[in-house]
């Protein structure tokens, strides 16, 4: 077990790594493809009728006239050890982790990060727990009455929810329940200042994020509970004489429940990456709504450091699946 | 007589199957499965009308062009008579439906709203199918390699593909699509968002269908008729796409089918974010965009874009659903 | 070019205003103003009252460029900084157009000009001090100047005025590179009370240009570039107690703030909170609580629209008057066909601006214009050359035009920026008007960031993609004709990229008429000549004016001594604002 | 022989309604599953009896319903999603109790105490999440009211009696951490872990190489002689029959077509299809060539059984009898010698002649 465990976050700190790389890489080679020089990039930075020092100065500021590699080496330099950038009379400080510093707004991206993070925990956290719980059960439900009423009609209500689009439902939701009839609260609360208004302002965000995602749940869990049911342990377990309630909730949720870890455990990682439409429909001050800001202030710095961040959680949320897995799955522990 | 007990087990198992089945198995396999799946699927009520829905938007978005033309519709015609000037909105009820105009008409322009979802059917689907067959390419293609050669080749594409997975997909397209926007690849205007959609849509979503088919592949690879045309001295690329990609047109097609709707909903998102799809041009996506302003005063115009949307993944889901269930019942 | 408001308009996404128009350059018998209090507060000031103590609350739906008086450019920046910062000189708190009228701040006089308007003079105040008590001196003017105009690479996002008309101006590298005692040569400190300014050419509107919050006093010695933002010392009345980068500001009472060197500021509200970021829908909400405003300035959204239209008593709370801006779309007189004066009025013609005006959210939008200035800029003068009826165009008109120009039809593009919806509407708009005339024009957007950096304003680029035309809207750096006109007519400037003359109009006539104004001491002369410009650059048919902006403010209830000043693009006057809640 | 001609009697004479004095007896089978494609008849009208401490071998080729029997007795069918829909009729007598008609719950608690069974593949037959000693344990508890403890006392004592090496450590580990033949190993001690009466054992040896299934043979064997226990053995490998069999029953078409003692069915064989299994059988003192005599075609289909004898389409034999006979009526089971029973049109005389001219020497 320890092996796998050390194999595995050895596997998961390369692919960060990749990641990272090939992150930078893109958003290095974005603005070029775009048809942006060094120079055009540093114009954004200063204000209007420039002179070319003006321009030169910010350039070499910003090390925009670096290669790829030299940027990206100083980034990564960045998130161990800090990076300071020489802003005239003063240099502004960018401590480890320095995801990188924004010149638009002149802040470090990681302490908006860190701030901005709770609202997006929040909010998936929340979201997750409604539809883990709702799809799960009825999933399960309708997988041992396979075709009977209540399967078809939930597996109805499952679809149309994966084919609802979120801005959509969100928007909805708005509508109804804080226009129409203003039941919820419209701005952010954190949830150590005050645990209610934090609930309250987030709830139409969490349902609408459920009702997407137990659906697919839902789905997910009867499938692989229909399959588990299939399977020739069952048969075993029923021929020992177990009673069938025994058999479900032991041996067959088990079974059944296992490789739905995987799923929740990346879709978790995605959400926490920025669950960007969710936040924007909701205006939630989260890490995604973050990085849609950098894209309408073309302010690159945030957006990258959102997609590397986001690239984090994804890839941990992959080994703690993994290792969950191993957990519960001893056949997995030897490969 | 005394029973031979040294017969082995394989010999003991084989002989009496293969003998007493008889002829080639395969065959048999090879054409029922394909009738048993179409039979069941004609059986699937549900499946069929999504599917007849499915065919029918494919219809409507293909002869959209057509159908504008033919009764002199324009997605972008003003007519502003029908607007409020100082409110914006349409005059009338339910955002100014009429005879002309049977889904109302926007506020500030009062564009036809039934044109503007006609005009907005091509350009989603374009985008959707282009995306999908991008990602479905790459990813049948390096999912059947991965799965054919395994070793070293296997060991590189899954590393690329978690590497892929890693990736935040949202926020690269949002990104990609947001500074790409000014002009790029000597393309512009609605021929640059919509390969600009197709690409960041379609290029990263490919490791999905590569992992399915991988897995297929790595079965099918020990079946008999792939050691056959192995032993015949056929070489590896004949294999993989004679043999062995045959055999996975049912996965992909399905997952083909129940991709189109993800992204149907991701062009609409990214429309929606405003980095998709740039007005004037109509988009499902885009008018809900503009409708977000007027949600609380004209919550029809957000509706009707809305429904659209959820109508055409609807239905490819069903018919993605049924074609599934066809081919492998116990998924039922 | 003045940002102004417009970054939150396009942040907000706001559309449409829904109460019927009024002000006063606007005739066209709208009734929306007979109501008791509606636009009260463009007229006088409302709740006037003496009353002193509790909180004060801004809210804005984005972040402004920066708190630094040095380094910021929106008006409404321009507006609160007054309260840390006191420029030279500023605007008197007054309703409408009578807040243009300047007032000496930190200067006890205004200006004295010699040498014909090329030096200026003022002499500071006594007994100014800063929030930690130590004086206030015309070297921190100086330096304050110094460091907002000259090091670009560090401070880039206020105007740089001084750095164009200062002498040797182009050759100062700043404070932070020149470490030289003198700084810069051209700006003199005889002694610790006068500030002496020595331009490159007559400028007799540079009182307004010290009314910039650039001249507010820096200590150098407390100067961090950049990061000043976090520390700033107070000269005003009120001084930071916290300041949480992009979230939110909390200022407080200045103890050191000596009412007797202040005839302007009160000092009413005990505390002043800026909440930043807030959901938009959720600021109309507070603002009609009466317990917040709308610091952005720019009207409510159009949900609280659609209330406040239906409901005469709401409706006697707002105030819907001119942002000192004019929406217009340049015609590129460098591109083929246009630079033929005929086929730029054939557009002129042509386009619709009703449709326009609808299309931007109506007549409380603003109103249809017919000039480059706006009535709230000295030097207006009511003209329409190409009047049409009903100001619904004239295709008949413009295919004359057209014909004189030698075409039946023109293939060009039309420029806007992506990030700003009303932008793209008036495009919209004006493409369906300009094809009926057989000008199909197309819509290339461009992020607001580059528009003028790598799109628009680069005059190659426009050659190369065929932009014709330029979605624009201008709003005044100061409430003078020259800080109007001379950013977009003035051809001399003209550059191989960052342009906002997107005319890139060069006219020989205009270029000499701006220089020439800007040096002439009478007012009523130079705004007559600022007329006169203005009716050139329509006789050359260098731009399309669409309408005049106009913004709808709500009136909180419990907040006292509003009143919309033309100077801050019809914002509140944020200097003396108290409630009467405690 | 006295003991077959007696079994022989009373199936001779069927006794619907009342307890047989047989340990087990299966009267008039029906099994028949509803699907989309039509009514699968899987087991169509099946009889036969068991002895404690006899064993009775199933044979037939796939989909013959050797394997739907034995889940049939079991009570499996009617659990489970599927189960609602299965069509079961005819009686099921075990130790005088009639299971189909039973309460299921009755029949719970029969299984695992009274009827154990053991799977075919015993790798996805056990919990891959449990270890093996917990899965033993559970089988035990069920039908004792012990504690863990001694339950755990009771696996490692039943493996070590299956013949685990070190069963007080093999107990912890996962099945997929045995070997194919411990894995039947640890199958059979969960199934007998109760001491059950009757032990069904579907295919025990299939997925086993030579060696290991003539050990497992010989342990259930024991362990039959052991517990005195009735067997039913399902298998389509004659060698495995031969080795372990008192009766063998053919199956074909979800039907019996001949029933007899071992020495019967091997040395007289009276149908067809037995002489075909038989010439399928290999020996190894033939050249492979010469010894198979392949049953040609397809197994029938379960949903529309050919008309008359089930057989008749691949039957060498099918026109011998007069008129179309074969294919219009079908054949019933008749005794043909001592408890020895046959479902055929052919008259014994046919049947003698082409057995002993024509199949006979080729084996």
């Amino acid at each position: 077990m320890i092996s796998y465990i050390l194999r595995r976050t050895f596997a998961a700190v390369i692919l960060l790594l990749v990641v990272t790389a090939v992150t930078f890489a893109i958003f290095f080679l974005l603005p070029r493809m775009a048809g942006q020089t060094a120079d055009q990039l540093a114009q954004q930075y200063i204000g209007k009728s420039p002179t070319k020092a003006d321009i030169a100065a910010v350039k070499q500021n910003l090390g925009l006239d670096e290669p790829l590699y030299a940027q990206y080496w100083h980034f990564i330099k960045g998130i161990v050890a800090g990076a300071t950038y020489d802003l005239g009379p003063t240099t502004a400080h960018c401590d480890a982790p320095c995801f990188g510093y924004s010149f638009k707004n002149h802040v470090a991206v990681w302490p908006q990060l860190t701030s901005r993070l709770p609202v997006t925990i929040s909010l998936a956290a929340g979201a997750a727990v409604m539809w883990l719980v709702s799809g799960v059960v009825i999933g399960v439900i309708s997988a041992l009455k396979p075709r009977s009423f209540f399967d078809r009609a939930f597996m109805g209500v499952a679809l149309a929810g994966v084919s609802l689009p979120m801005f959509f439902t969100g928007n909805l939701a708005l509508l109804l329940f804080t226009y129409q009839w203003p039941i919820f609260g419209r701005t952010y609360v954190p949830f150590t200042e005050n645990p209610a208004q934090w609930a309250n302002t987030l709830f139409p965000a969490w349902c609408s994020l459920a009702l997407l995602y137990s659906a697919i749940y839902a789905r997910l869990t009867r499938s692989g509970m229909l399959e588990t049911m299939n399977e020739d342990f069952i048969r075993t377990a029923r021929a020992k004489g177990l009673r069938e309630r025994r058999v479900v909730a032991r041996h067959g949720l088990r079974a059944a429940l296992t490789p739905i870890i995987t799923v929740f455990g990346m879709d978790l990682g995605l959400l926490l990456g920025g669950a960007v439409i969710t936040e924007t429909v909701f205006s939630l001050p989260g890490i995604g709504q973050y990085a849609v800001q950098g894209i309408t202030d073309n302010d690159l710095p945030p957006i990258l450091g959102v997609t590397l961040l986001a690239a984090f959680f994804v890839v941990i949320a992959n080994l703690l699946v993994d290792l969950l897995y191993a957990a519960a799955d001893p056949r997995v522990r030897l490969s | 007589m005394t029973a031979p007990i040294e017969t082995t087990g394989a010999q003991a198992e084989a002989q009496p199957e293969a003998v007493l089945v008889g002829v080639d198995k395969g065959q048999i396999e090879g054409r029922s499965l394909g009738q048993i799946a179409w039979s069941r699927f004609k059986k699937d009520k549900v499946a069929v009308a999504g599917g007849v829905i499915v065919i029918l938007l494919v219809l409507l978005a293909v002869l959209s062009r057509p159908i504008q033309a033919m009764f002199g519709l324009d997605p972008n015609a003003l007519h502003q008579d029908l607007i409020d000037p100082n409110t914006s909105l349409p005059k009338g009820d339910f955002g100014g439906m009429s005879w002309d105009h049977p889904l109302g008409v926007e506020p500030k322009f009062g564009r036809d709203i039934a044109t503007r979802i006609l005009e907005g059917s091509w350009v989603s689907l374009v985008v959707a199918f282009g995306a999908t067959i991008l990602s479905n390419t790459i990813g049948a293609v390096l999912g059947v390699v991965a799965g054919y050669y395994g070793g070293r080749v296997d060991t590189i594409i899954s590393r690329l593909m978690d590497t892929f997975l890693a990736f935040p997909l949202l926020l690269f397209a949002i990104a990609i699509s947001a500074t790409l926007q000014g002009g790029a690849f000597g393309l512009e205007g609605l021929p640059l968002h919509i390969s600009v959609l197709i690409f960041v849509i379609g290029f990263f979503n490919w490791p999905y269908l590569g992992r399915i088919v991988r897995g297929q592949t790595l079965a099918l690879r020990e079946r008999e008729f792939v050691d056959a045309s192995r032993g015949m001295g056929a070489r590896g690329p004949y294999i993989l796409f004679r043999e062995l990609l045959p055999n996975l047109v049912g996965p992909i097609i399905v997952y083909s089918t129940l991709l189109i709707p993800t992204n149907i909903l991701f062009e609409a998102s990214l429309s929606f974010l405003g980095v998709g799809i740039q007005p004037p041009q109509a988009s499902w996506g885009g008018m809900l965009n503009q409708a977000v302003d007027f949600y609380q005063v004209d919550p029809q115009y957000m509706i009707v874009p809305g429904l659209a949307i959820f109508v055409t993944v609807l239905a490819f889901n069903l018919l993605g659903d049924g074609l599934r269930d066809a081919l492998d019942p116990r998924s039922r | 070019m003045r940002r102004s408001a417009l970054a939150a308009v396009a942040a907000i996404g706001s559309a449409s205003l829904l109460l019927s128009a009024c002000s006063k350059a606007d005739d066209n018998g709208e009734d929306g103003n007979k109501s008791a209090g509606a636009n009260a507060a463009t007229k006088g000031v409302v709740n006037a009252s003496t009353q002193k103590g509790g909180t004060v609350t801004y809210e804005y739906s984005d972040v402004p460029d920066s708190f630094d008086p040095g380094n910021t450019y929106y008006a409404y920046m321009y507006n609160l900084s007054r309260l840390y910062a006191r420029p030279l000189m500023t605007f008197k708190p007054g309703p409408g157009e009578e807040g243009n009228t300047l007032v000496p701040d930190l200067a006890a006089s205004a200006g004295q000009p010699s040498d014909g308007g090329k030096t200026w003079t003022y002499k500071l105040r006594s007994g100014l001090k800063y929030q930690d008590g130590t004086a206030i001196t015309s070297k921190d003017v100086k330096y304050a100047v110094e460091r907002s105009n000259f090091a670009r690479d560090v401070l880039s996002l206020g105007p740089n005025y001084f750095q164009q008309f200062l002498a040797g101006g182009k050759d100062y590298k700043g404070p932070y590179k020149d470490k030289s005692a003198e700084g810069l040569k051209s700006i003199e400190t005889p002694d610790d009370t006068t500030i002496v300014f020595k331009l490159n050419t007559a400028f007799q509107e540079f009182d307004y240009l010290v009314a910039t919050p650039q001249t507010a006093p820096v200590p150098q010695a407390k100067d961090t570039g950049i990061d000043y933002v976090k520390s700033i010392v107070s000269s005003g009345s009120y001084k930071f107690q916290s300041y949480d980068e992009g979230k939110q500001a909390v200022l407080v009472k200045n103890e050191n703030w000596d009412p007797k060197t202040d005839p302007l500021r009160k000092q009413y509200p005990d505390k002043i909170v800026v909440k930043l970021k807030v959901n938009a829908e959720t600021i109309d909400q507070d603002v009609q609580a009466g317990d917040a405003i709308d610091l952005g300035g720019t009207g409510v959204q159009a949900a609280t629209q659609a209330k406040v239209v239906n409901d005469a008593k709401l409706k006697a709370n707002t105030d819907n008057t001119y942002g000192g801006r004019l929406v217009y779309m340049a015609i590129n007189t460098q591109v083929a066909p246009f630079n033929n004066v005929a086929c730029r009025k054939a557009v002129e013609y042509a386009v619709d601006k009703v449709s326009v005006q609808t299309a931007e959210g109506g007549p409380i939008r603003g109103d249809i214009a017919s000039t480059v200035l706006p009535p709230d800029i000295p030097g207006y003068q009511k003209a329409d050359v190409y009047a049409t009826t009903g100001n619904k165009g004239d295709v008949a008109k413009a295919k004359e035009q057209l014909k004189a120009c030698g075409k039946t039809t023109i293939n060009t593009n039309i420029s806007a920026r992506s990030d700003r919806q009303q932008e793209i509407d008036a495009a919209t708009a004006i493409i369906a008007s300009l094809k009926k005339v057989g000008i199909n024009a197309s819509l290339k957007q461009y992020p607001s960031g580059k528009y003028f950096t790598d799109y628009a304003g680069v005059p190659t680029f426009d050659k190369k993609q065929n932009i014709g035309l330029h979605m624009m809207q201008w709003g005044a750096d100061w409430p003078g004709g020259y800080g109007f006109l001379q950013q977009i007519l003035n051809g001399g400037a003209i550059g191989a990229s960052g342009n906002t003359n997107l005319s890139y109009l060069d006219d020989k006539q205009i270029n000499e008429a701006l220089a020439k104004a800007i040096a002439t001491e009478d007012e009523t002369a130079r705004n007559a000549q600022y007329a006169a410009i203005d009716k050139r650059a329509m006789d050359l048919a260098a731009l399309v004016p669409l309408t005049y902006f106009k913004v709808l403010l709500f009136r909180p209830d419990n907040y006292t001594n509003l009143v919309s000043s033309a100077a801050f693009s019809g914002q509140y006057d944020y200097l003396n604002i108290g409630t009467t809640k405690k | 022989m006295t003991e077959l001609s007696k079994t022989g009697a009373a199936l001779g004479e069927p006794a619907p309604g009342n307890a047989p004095d047989a340990f087990l007896a299966v009267r008039d089978l029906k099994v028949h599953f509803p699907t989309d494609d039509g009514l699968v008849k899987s087991v169509d009208g099946l009889s036969f009896q068991v002895e404690k401490g006899k064993t009775l071998c199933i044979v037939g080729e796939s989909g013959s319903g050797k394997s739907v029997t034995s889940l049939a007795i079991m009570g499996l069918h009617r659990l489970g999603a599927q189960g609602k829909h299965v069509q079961m009729s005819g009686e099921i007598w075990l130790d005088g109790k009639e299971l189909v008609s039973a309460d299921p719950d009755e029949v719970r608690r029969l299984r695992g105490r009274e009827m154990a069974m053991i799977f075919q593949d015993p790798l996805s037959a056990m919990h891959p999440y449990y270890t093996i000693g917990n899965q033993i344990v559970e089988a035990y508890r069920v039908h004792n009211d012990v504690s863990k403890k001694v339950a755990r006392k009771r696996a490692i004592e039943m493996l070590d009696r299956v013949g685990i090496p070190e069963p007080n450590k093999r107990v912890d580990g996962y099945p997929h951490e045995f070997s194919g033949g411990m894995r039947q190993r640890a199958m059979i001690a969960m199934a007998l872990v109760n001491n059950p009466e009757l032990l069904i054992a579907d295919e025990p040896t299939t997925a086993l190489d030579v060696t290991v299934q003539a050990q497992i043979l010989d342990l259930i064997r024991d362990l039959q002689k052991e517990f005195g226990s009735a067997v039913v053995l399902i298998t389509h490998d004659l060698g495995v029959v031969a080795e372990i069999a008192d009766d063998v029953l053919v199956m074909y078409g979800g039907r019996c077509v001949e029933r007899g003692s071992v020495d019967d069915v091997f040395e007289r064989p009276q149908h067809p299809y037995t002489w075909g299994l038989l010439g399928s059988m290999p020996r190894i003192d033939r050249e492979t060539s010469e010894r198979l005599i392949p049953v040609k075609g397809q197994p029938p289909s379960l949903i529309n059984v050919p008309s008359g004898c089930a057989f008749h389409p691949r039957c060498p034999y099918a026109d011998i009898p007069k008129g179309d006979v074969t294919r219009t009526v079908r054949p019933e089971l008749q005794q043909v010698g001592g408890g020895h029973f046959s479902a055929c049109h052919l008259s014994p005389e046919d049947r003698t002649r082409i057995w002993t001219e024509e199949i006979a020497p080729k084996l």
